[in-house]
């Protein structure tokens, strides 16, 4: 067991950071907006310009080609450049390509992967429904084949950078006689501006629109759009939610444990409830702190050790979901410490110069969002731990 | 004779103050797209004011109702459950600044509805007497006549018109709009020491107000959980979810019981009355904000969108739990204490 | 609404207390071991003597037959006489005798009644089995009729008092027949001194035998002894069950808030986990103390809530359900910080010479016996919230 | 490269220790009347010494098996599993401290367990140094040779005959003997300064036990969920108890992989060893209490009983949170460190 990189990837990380260095954008990326759209594309453009995009990618579809340690240090290097959140890109990076990558035909990736690459292409996702949340495999947005087009009718929801995005990884029922509601779904690449897409956002209580719903209007979408086969898109999704999980989960980590360090520099310079010492001096505060601070170092030790156990190709169990558990629920009490930081002044959104407000309600989601607690825990228990299932 | 439960005429008072509000500011008034309290709430503020809510605990001698702190906290329990804004805590509480001041124009001015007060909570070390100096956030103050302040020293009311250098801020409760005020020294048009008790009456509204959060939210959640079904069968079916509504009753039910317990020791002035105010405006916090974030997690994402009231919850939570002082600062009173 | 009493109430108390002032026995109630026995028999004797035994029992038996508020005033002195705990009567006073009264026969009430306040016949409770735990009503203890008797067979656990009780509320299956589980048993007085009863002790983490595994092979018990009807004992335990909570709930959540205030002297005297400053000084510490306080304090409030509900006649709901648990969990934080108060002497229990790390073990038990915390959360959510059942 | 993935050879000194633990010293060891550690444990300490388990991680010129800090805590995850005694801490520290201090007669008698030391935990302020003085527990010391003392000054072992005056008392771990011992200036057949860093390794080889102790009683609780049954299922099938299990996995997860990172950080020497260990440890005492506590409730009642180990874990997890100190200190010393 080791936590040395070798030579080599010293000098990769070397060069990564300088890079970042000097290329990390000085503006703030926007929050809300179309303007997320022209940073991000720009953004992501300057990284494939620069050969940076795609570290583990396949090189002849634009990517470097490199192992997934050199993609853990650019990850961790990302992190400590404080270089943008991924945003309208984050489901082209994250889930949809390596999905295309794994799954897709040569033509499809040939023609998708380059896009998303050079920040051409951003993509949302199209699983949950209005009826179909924690349940997912019960969807009912219905697809028929046509000749040469799947025609899709139905809604999906919850579908963040709808607003901006040119493609879409949909999961529609093409068979509703299939066996089981696994059976009979289909993973297909949906194009966003396709005639009968319509997109509307909802609007959150962290005051910006994360999500859409999106409505199929006999939407006409080619057959040869399908990834994996008709009617096995199950398995296809089942890969795609694997990588939600891996590397980028260590960037976020890095991240997590940059602001609980903000945290401990805040409560040094906030009056505690006391209203007379500095927070760091109440000795409730200084414990929570000391416990997240231990927290996060144990959820990058599992971030390790998982990524370790990729690396020699074990194959990934329910530990994943261990990790995203334990780090959407420490998010929570990192943002909350944040709130209860900033005192009265907590109720203040412009007084909060650094959003921990703002931060603390949007992390309500984190233990709904992508698999609530609940459903993470009945897949412990029952994957990890062999517990017989309630369902 | 030891008695816990509602009179009848306390009952009473209870249901037709559920009623109205049910039927005048139903909750998903504040659902609609950018609606505050003071687009709904304001207009029904002389309906209320006629109903004698703002003076129901005072005495009739005051110009009040005559009724007690204990039917207040009936009062403000079901206000709590819809929402309304806690500038109706202001008037309450200004009314009897007012009277208690010999002010007893301004005093049926507030309960009448004619003049609108506005709650502010305290961003720093302050002076609350003839004259209030310090920073302030006023919440839904945009419109009042009236501003109060709370702190151990006493109660005052100044007007709006002589916070000068009001400064807009975005509000962490949506439904409420948020000024800065910095005074130095402003004029008070009412002033009561703190022998008049009016921090601990607001401290026992807060929490009752918070009492009612708790009930609105575990029977939002067990309602959801009832309807909404997934893998085939309603979700309030699943352990998880049936223990987290379990778990919001208990937490309503205890602060209910407390909020009442404490109205009735500060209505007989006995001796454990800020001990019990202490006790049920920080358990009333803890539980809301903990009813509410639950409350979010069993709706799932709808939760999280403006379409639904459940993020109102949370964040007036935290309103009320700032407001004469957060939990932290409750535990530190109530410790000072002697025991009950 | 009220939490004044009357002038007669008023002089009843005065009378409670100087009696129990004069007449609380001076030793400490033993813990384990048969000086238990005739400790608790010698203190309920005196009790009876002097006229305060069944404070709200019929006079006929040998109660006082006063109002519930005047019990409550009796637990309330008790409670703060530091009286002793009840012990090997706990059972009797309790849970059999209401149920005796609720729904036994003439000839019951008048045979064991009197005993039991006398301080005669200490009982025991014979509900669990090793497996039938949450899951009460598929008991298989079995018992048949032969003639004038039942006949027992098989075996019930975690029966406090079992060594020392002379009978038992014992629930047996007489008709295994019948349509559902909840139909076919029967509750029956059991002597615990018939041929055939084998009563083994159960040792217990916090170093004390409460409870007992008691084997029945053979076990003769005469017909006259079924409480309510043969077959209709499920509807007689329930009505035990509801006895459980109530004034006599009180006693104990005074003596919590006693418990509470020790621990707030406590804190004053100790060294807090720096080493340098009393424990109260520590703010986190402190955090914890306050909010038992408050804990308590409603805890207080509702079961004053649930008393004056009773004293109208409300038919009692779920309600008591909720006041158990929320008191026993509270319970456990109160041990629990007793446990920490006592920084690294909770390792020595002889140094916590207030049993601190003793109470905090026990207090464990506090969310399994007489319903775990989950089987609790299921009533409450199924019977006062109506969410629908999940067995 | 980075690989926090055991290599073969590790696994393999994990397996054998596994198999010896689960052969010689099964659990149900403890749960024999009256049995305590030092019943069984001590019959197979020399045993244990001859596997070379308390020079593990000791280089081979200092007597030792030449293998590091990461492999001892493989060896102590095992220990912990199945409850052995800390008296093995107080061995591999101890072996340390003769060495250290130049005495490799010593280190090497108790590598090979001819000279068995115990551990202390001190219960008022002392002194660690040539001498010792201070008040201290003596835990599974009644028939040790050594009693090994820990501060943040340095590291020191002391004859048990040099104790004077130690009182029996009651244990809260009915597992281990207690002994109260009053020192003042005794004298030290070792002793090492801070630099050698024995606490440290101390507060690893502790988070190894409780990390150890995290996963077993995550596998006896979903064990017991899958046989027990209640209402016709067995009852890990209610979520109330899955979830308790799904968040004991989560906790053992979380410090095993922080105890294993800690481990080669101590072992690699690197600048943010000493906040992971405080990490490591202060988790692994929450965890293995938490776990420790709800396994007792998912078996009920029966877990109360000293007829199955349940309540042995919550007792040694309050020893070895206590051992170098307890949750509290740990936290403190973790927010004296720099950002890691």
């Amino acid at each position: 067991m080791n936590l040395d990189f070798t030579a080599e990837q010293d000098v990769f990380r070397a060069e990564v950071r300088d890079w970042l260095h000097d290329n990390v954008p000085k503006e703030k990326r926007p929050i809300i907006g179309d303007e997320t759209l022209v940073y991000d594309k720009a953004w992501q453009k300057k990284q494939y310009d620069a050969g940076w995009a795609g570290i583990s990618w396949p090189v002849e579809y634009g990517g470097r080609g490199l192992s997934l340690i050199q993609q853990l240090i650019w990850f961790e290097e990302y992190a400590k450049a404080q270089a943008p959140y991924l945003g309208n890109f984050f489901v082209a990076l994250s889930h949809a390509g390596p999905t295309v990558i794994a799954r897709g035909t040569e033509r499809q990736k040939a023609y998708h992967l380059p896009r998303i690459l050079k920040g051409e292409s951003p993509w949302c996702q199209g699983f949950s429904e209005p009826n179909s949340g924690s349940d997912l495999a019960s969807l009912s947005t219905r697809a028929y084949v046509d000749g040469e087009h799947l025609v899709v009718n139905g809604s999906k929801i919850w579908t963040s950078f709808a607003q901006h995005a040119d493609y879409q990884e949909l999961l529609v029922r093409t068979d509703p006689d299939a066996g089981s509601k696994h059976s009979g779904i289909t993973w297909v690449i949906g194009d966003m501006h396709l005639p009968g897409v319509d997109v509307r956002p909802i609007s959150c209580m962290d005051g910006a629109s994360h999500f859409c719903q999106v409505f199929y209007d006999n939407v006409r979408i080619p057959l040869e759009n399908v990834v994996g086969d008709l009617n096995a898109g199950w398995s296809v999704a089942m890969t795609t939610l694997g990588f939600e999980r891996g590397t980028a989960a260590l960037a976020e980590q890095i991240a997590m444990a940059r602001e609980i360090e903000r945290l401990i520099e805040l409560s040094k310079t906030r009056l505690g409830p006391d209203g007379v010492r500095p927070a760091i001096k109440d000795d409730l505060i200084a414990a929570r702190l000391a416990t997240l601070r231990a927290e996060c170092a144990a959820l990058k030790a599992m971030s390790y050790a998982s990524i370790s156990r990729a690396q020699r190709d074990f194959v990934p169990g329910a530990e994943g979901t261990l990790i995203a558990t334990y780090n959407s629920e420490m998010l929570q009490r990192v943002y909350r410490m944040g709130a209860d930081l900033m005192g009265d002044e907590m109720l203040d959104l412009d007084a909060s110069e650094d959003r921990w407000t703002y931060e603390y309600y949007r992390s309500t989601l984190q233990t709904i969002a992508g698999g609530t607690s609940e459903i993470r825990r009945n897949i412990i228990g029952e994957r990890l731990l062999g517990l017989p299932r309630d369902r | 004779m030891v008695d816990l439960v509602a009179t009848d005429e306390q009952q009473q008072i209870a249901n037709s103050v559920a009623e109205y509000l049910r039927a005048e500011l139903p909750l998903d008034r504040l659902t609609k797209k950018g609606k505050a309290n003071s687009d709904t709430d304001h207009a029904k503020w002389k309906a209320m004011a006629e109903l004698g809510w703002f003076g129901l605990g005072l005495p009739e001698e005051q110009g009040g109702i005559g009724y007690s702190e204990v039917e207040e906290a009936f009062l403000y329990r079901e206000m709590g459950r819809l929402l309304v804004t806690p500038s109706a805590i202001a008037a309450s509480l200004g009314a009897r600044v007012a009277a208690g001041a010999g002010n007893g124009e301004l005093a049926a001015a507030i309960i009448s509805g004619e003049v609108r007060p506005a709650i502010t909570i305290a961003t720093s070390v302050g002076e609350v007497g003839p004259r209030v100096s310090g920073r302030y956030q006023l919440f839904d103050g945009a419109e009042a006549d009236l501003a109060l302040f709370l702190s151990a020293d006493g109660a005052a009311l100044v007007e709006r018109r002589a916070l000068n250098d009001l400064k807009v801020s975005r509000s962490g409760d949506d439904a409420l709009s948020l000024e800065l005020a910095d005074l130095n020294g402003a004029p008070t048009v009412a002033y009561v020491g703190a022998d008049a008790g009016i921090r601990r009456n607001g401290l026992l509204l807060a929490a009752a107000m918070l009492a009612g959060m708790c009930e609105a939210t575990r029977d939002m959640a067990s309602a959801y959980a009832k309807i909404r079904e997934q893998f085939g069968q309603p979700i309030g079916k699943f352990q998880a979810v049936k223990h987290k509504c379990a778990d919001m009753a208990i937490r309503a039910d205890a602060v209910n019981a407390l909020v009442a317990f404490a109205s009735i020791t500060v209505r007989d002035r006995r001796a454990d009355a800020d001990f019990q105010v202490a006790a049920a405006k920080l358990l009333g916090a803890q539980y809301a904000l903990l009813n509410a974030k639950e409350n979010i997690q069993v709706h799932g994402a709808i939760g999280f969108t403006t379409d639904l009231p459940a993020h109102l919850f949370l964040k007036r939570a935290h309103v009320l739990d700032h407001f004469g002082g957060a939990v932290r600062r409750q535990q530190m009173d109530l410790l000072a204490q002697p025991a009950a």
